[in-house]
């Protein structure tokens, strides 16, 4: 079987097939380089992973959904990364991502409440010019528009909460 | 004695363990969104508080009250934050009978305000640094501001009278920032402590931040500890916590443990409290502030004293006499190192990163104590302080705590969320930190200076076990039948919230 | 350096803790059904040595060297147990060019048969419990055998030459009890050490168990530390172990300590190693044996003198010296204890009680330390030693170390087994236990006088939130769908069991 | 919803009520005897309850299946207890409880090895004689008759391996 996982901004290609009669064991093939691994699922977010062919090397990789649709929180023993499997690209990233073309939509980065919006619809803005300031854990990010242009639409108000991922503002 | 926690995340906890160590009864009050909340769930009662924002719940003096009042608590433990430091909370508990664990109202009032407390410190003998005599006043026209900042001279901070942990806090480098800077720090002021005011203070180049943990029982006796050095801020909020401090002779050591205690003599303290100081390049130190209350980074003073500073707060709570060997208390025994784990996103400018956290292991071993205030299954809320625990490493000597830290943060697993702990990972080895080159303004350079670099380096091996590790995953989650998906990982919740949802239909 | 752990569970967890400390690599070789443990996910690289019992696996020399050649590994740290005291191991580590991270073979011979230390011990001028000069030969008759038990007189006790650890030991009350105890020992001495030697030595009425931990260099430099009192045992298997020992002033200590490093220093002694000691009510101490490697109660020590004494054997490996002040190893600071928690059912005589970790919270904060050798979902299996875990408490003093361990051990979640907590909650309450009256029959004698006893003592309302919170846990698992309840609690590694059979029947 | 939980020995009848518009919040009435509770589900294996009546007394009850079909393991503050709720009684109780009366049937306690059988069918045998050894985790237990009998049959062999509940011998 083969998926398609998104790590670190490169895709890679992961062949997977089961070895017969060994528990646990995988041949996996990342990108055409074969791996021997033994692979065993410690708890509901865990697997342990032993490269057989380098050594023995003993990964415990940690999975998680990351709560953004499609994407995982992989923590190996150095780092935490995201990776996406099979082109279930999320939203945020491609919103964020980009280049400063168009038309942008500026979404809130993580869940909290509009304390102040600096900008009402028609306005013209600069690029990093502050937009809106959401207050989470008892500290304000400005939010800050991607490009210079016009507010196209202020989607929130003072006092309202929000969800992470959810549209703030559309800038043109 | 039973205890009524008034506040929460891993500073119940840990005062609730320091009660179950010394077999007093519990009780927490809780918002809305800490129902699961392991301090909830570690004390011996719990009231709900209703509501979720500060000011519906942990700030509500009168619900807090009641909560005592129907539980029979006798006493009250603050914490640090909420109403730790507010003095009319401290009257409301002596009206009501009750025993507020920390300094009297009276103190609070006279050393809570840093103006006030600025005074004391000059009549007793301590150096301070160079500022204005009081808070500045609201009416006064932008001119008249600016000449104040022009008589204190530049750069200089605006800090709120009220302040704490960096709240209501402007560094100005010069008068064309001062007007923004007022407005900005006495907006914020307003919000995190009910209180507008603020005041100016000179700044000085590249202080360290120096501070000297005090203890005073109710007869009279003060004594204070061996410093603790937090140079290591973002944004005036300390991220780590060490002690004792490299640069710190026992003969300084004596001298602002000295002013600590004669400073906080002079107010007549009682309990445990901070006093904070500057330090100079050249040894010279100054008078900041007083912290009434305990402090976030107790625990690094607890591992080099062999003291358990809760404990002596209750016991002194509880009329009992300090009888500690003063020596004892300025003599160190190895070197303690705190990490503050945030739930925020290092490699997003450090935005605040709440959220359910579906998988946790905690760091172990020698060295290590881990003071958490969360477990896998709970929503971090957006409602407060980020902190969702504190880890602390002991070792003989710095090297040794900074390794075994290391370590430790390599241990922890906590699956959901994003924490601070990649940042640690790199300061840790930062050559300057690792050289104890440290003062107040370092970290938000060096900060400034990497914008955009992530802090964690993955090496190529551990890149390529995550790509296998997440592709191993989707394969198999794919082979299980779609019964059994319901159920799998990060899950923990998802089936009580259904049987909930399907309550709140029915009823 | 690449250190090879040749060990299992919490000490090869424990070690490689210190590994990682000191920036060196690690590996660890693993039995099949230790394939999910944590140590093994803690490794660098981790070497399946097949099989599962000890014989196949863990005591296998060549497959343990292999793995170390694969894996280039330059060390090899033995923990306790297995291979820890085979003189065979070490020599094969010497041939094959690996250090081995503990005393040398000949010193392992010289000291590690119990018979042999004695003389050793004689020489050295320290005094010895009367016993036979060495083994008692397996051809003698039984009317031989029961001579040189007339000679030694009764109570004595039979003990394995390579024991340790209870194992291999019986104490005989009279003549008629002797033949059956020799059989029988040498018979579980065979089995747990391959080697079937036993001594007979006098039984001394109500001794208390109390032992020095040494540390010697590679160029003559042995330095003794504070006693461990280890009198808590159940048949002659440790408990509970603290230091210091509240009978043990410090000329006392002088004395023994002086005698242990005697006789090991006699021996040529390098690396970690323990003598232990009987004492008698009246202060007179014997010579009992030397464990010649790290041991299970090591992290007291490391608690009152702030020593890692893991990195302190790997270092003396690394052939570096001991540079210590004698004297702090010798001066504790504060008081440490240890409860060793066993898969058991303290309720069913202590029966093993292996099976697989559904749910795991270990304990924190102040003063407590978790050296843990298990996960959830990893299934203790039962081919080994059932200690799971240690639970270490610190305090400034005895009482304090007691009621931090009480409250520790009211934190430990350890779902889907039964362990030894009630029974330590039971003994932390014991009258003689907290006035520290205890020798080594203290725990077998109150044990046999409570005899069907339950350990804990639910309360009433505890008894009454256990009923409400089964019935609720039934109605609200009532009211999942049928497919949801299949990834529901406990059933962590299910589906991932069902994914193997699957493939099981595929290939 | 009625349920018959038995604890400690004891059996109590247990209804459960949902207290309508309120999260997690129930009427439990134990033997008559009523709770308004407040209960929570923090992770796979733990339930908070707040006794709102009783002060708000706080317990976390941790409850996982002891592994004895229709046994559950609840651990609360201060120990562990057995809970059968609706009568699926584990038969081992069953087996090892009841007096000593008729024909017993001997089952391994827990999983472990068989190293020694000292009988034989047929041989008579006191109460408490030893019948088989069993190791497990480096410990050798002896697996004693509960009365004075003849065996019947013994039902394992040395070095055999056994589960938990198997039935080692039958004594009559």
């Amino acid at each position: 079987m083969t998926f398609e996982v998104e790590v670190n901004g490169k895709t890679r290609t992961v062949a997977i097939e089961l070895v017969a009669g060994a528990e646990g064991r995988y041949r996996v093939a990342v990108d055409g380089k074969e791996h021997m691994v033994d692979a065993r699922e410690v708890d509901q977010s865990t697997l342990s992973l032993i490269l057989l062919d380098a050594g023995g090397a003993s990964y415990d990789v940690e999975i998680v959904e990351s709560g953004v649709a499609g994407e995982l929180l992989v923590r190996t023993h150095d780092g935490l990364l995201r990776a996406v499997v099979d082109g279930r690209r999320r939203r945020r990233s491609a919103d964020a991502a980009g280049g400063a073309e168009g038309e942008q939509r500026v979404v809130a980065p993580m869940p909290g409440k509009i304390v102040r919006v600096l900008v009402v619809a028609g306005d013209e803005v600069k690029a990093r010019q502050g937009l809106v300031v959401v207050e989470a854990m008892k500290m304000e990010s400005e939010i800050t528009s991607p490009k210079a242009g016009k507010v196209k639409e202020v989607a929130v108000t003072e006092g309202q909460s929000v969800e992470a991922g959810r549209v703030l503002a559309v800038v043109e | 004695m039973k205890i009524l926690v008034a506040n929460r995340g891993e500073i119940a906890v840990r005062v609730m363990r320091a009660c179950r160590d010394m077999g007093i009864a519990t009780v927490a009050v809780y918002s809305d969104c800490d129902r699961t909340a392991p301090f909830v769930r570690y004390a011996d009662e719990a009231v709900a508080l209703g509501g979720n924002a500060p000011g519906e719940s942990y700030l509500r003096i009168d619900k807090v009250l009641d909560a005592a009042k129907r539980t029979k608590a006798t006493a009250i433990h603050p914490g640090y934050g909420f109403l730790a430091e507010n003095s009319q909370f401290a009257r409301a508990c002596r009206d009501a009978r009750l025993k507020f664990v920390g300094p009297s109202p009276e103190v609070m009032d006279l050393l809570g305000g840093k103006t006030a407390a600025r005074e004391v410190a000059i009549k007793a003998g301590a150096p301070v640094v160079p500022g204005t005599d009081g808070p500045v006043a609201e009416h006064l026209s932008d001119a008249d501001v600016l000449a104040i900042g022009s008589k204190i001279g530049y750069p200089l901070m605006v800090k709120a009278v009220a302040g704490g942990g960096g709240k209501g806090m402007r560094v100005v480098a010069g008068p064309e920032a001062l007007i923004n800077a007022v407005r900005t720090a006495r907006s914020e002021a307003r919000t995190s402590f009910g209180d507008a005011a603020v005041f100016f203070e000179r700044r000085l180049l590249r202080p360290r931040h120096v501070e000297i943990q005090v203890l005073g029982d109710e007869h009279g006796t003060v004594l204070p500890f061996v410093e603790r050095e937090c140079s290591i801020q973002r944004r005036h909020q300390k991220v780590i916590e060490e002690t004792p401090s490299v640069v710190v002779s026992p003969e300084l050591r004596e001298k602002i443990a000295g002013a600590a205690a004669a400073v906080t003599r002079r107010a007549g303290y009682t309990n445990a409290g901070t006093v904070e100081f500057l330090l100079d390049e050249d040894g010279q130190f100054y008078f900041l502030e007083v912290n009434t209350r305990l402090q976030v980074e107790h625990p690094v003073t607890e591992m080099v004293t062999g003291l358990d500073l809760v404990q002596w707060q209750i016991r002194i709570a509880q009329g009992e006499r300090l009888t500690l060997d003063p020596s004892r208390l300025l003599t160190p025994h190895g070197h303690a190192i705190e990490c503050r784990v945030y739930a925020e996103d290092p490699e997003q400018k450090f935005m605040p990163a709440p959220g359910l956290i579906r998988h946790l292991r905690s760091p172990a071993g020698p060295g290590i104590r881990d003071d958490s205030g969360v477990a896998a299954g709970f929503e971090v809320p957006i409602f407060y302080d980020s902190l969702i625990s504190k880890v602390i490493a002991w070792g003989e000597d710095r090297q040794q705590a900074i390794a075994r830290m290391s370590r430790a943060l390599s241990e922890y697993e906590i699956g959901g969320l994003k924490t601070t702990i990649p940042f640690f990972q790199w300061i840790l080895h930062d050559p300057d930190f690792l050289a104890a080159r440290m003062d107040t303004t370092l970290l938000d350079r060096v900060l400034a200076d990497r914008e955009g670099q992530p802090f964690q380096e993955v090496s190529i091996a551990s890149e390529e076990a995550a790509v296998i590790g997440a592709a191993l995953h989707t394969f198999l989650q794919g082979r299980r039948t779609p019964s059994e998906s319901g159920g799998g990982r990060g899950a923990a919740t998802s089936t009580w919230k259904r049987a909930a949802r399907l309550d709140a239909l029915r009823s």
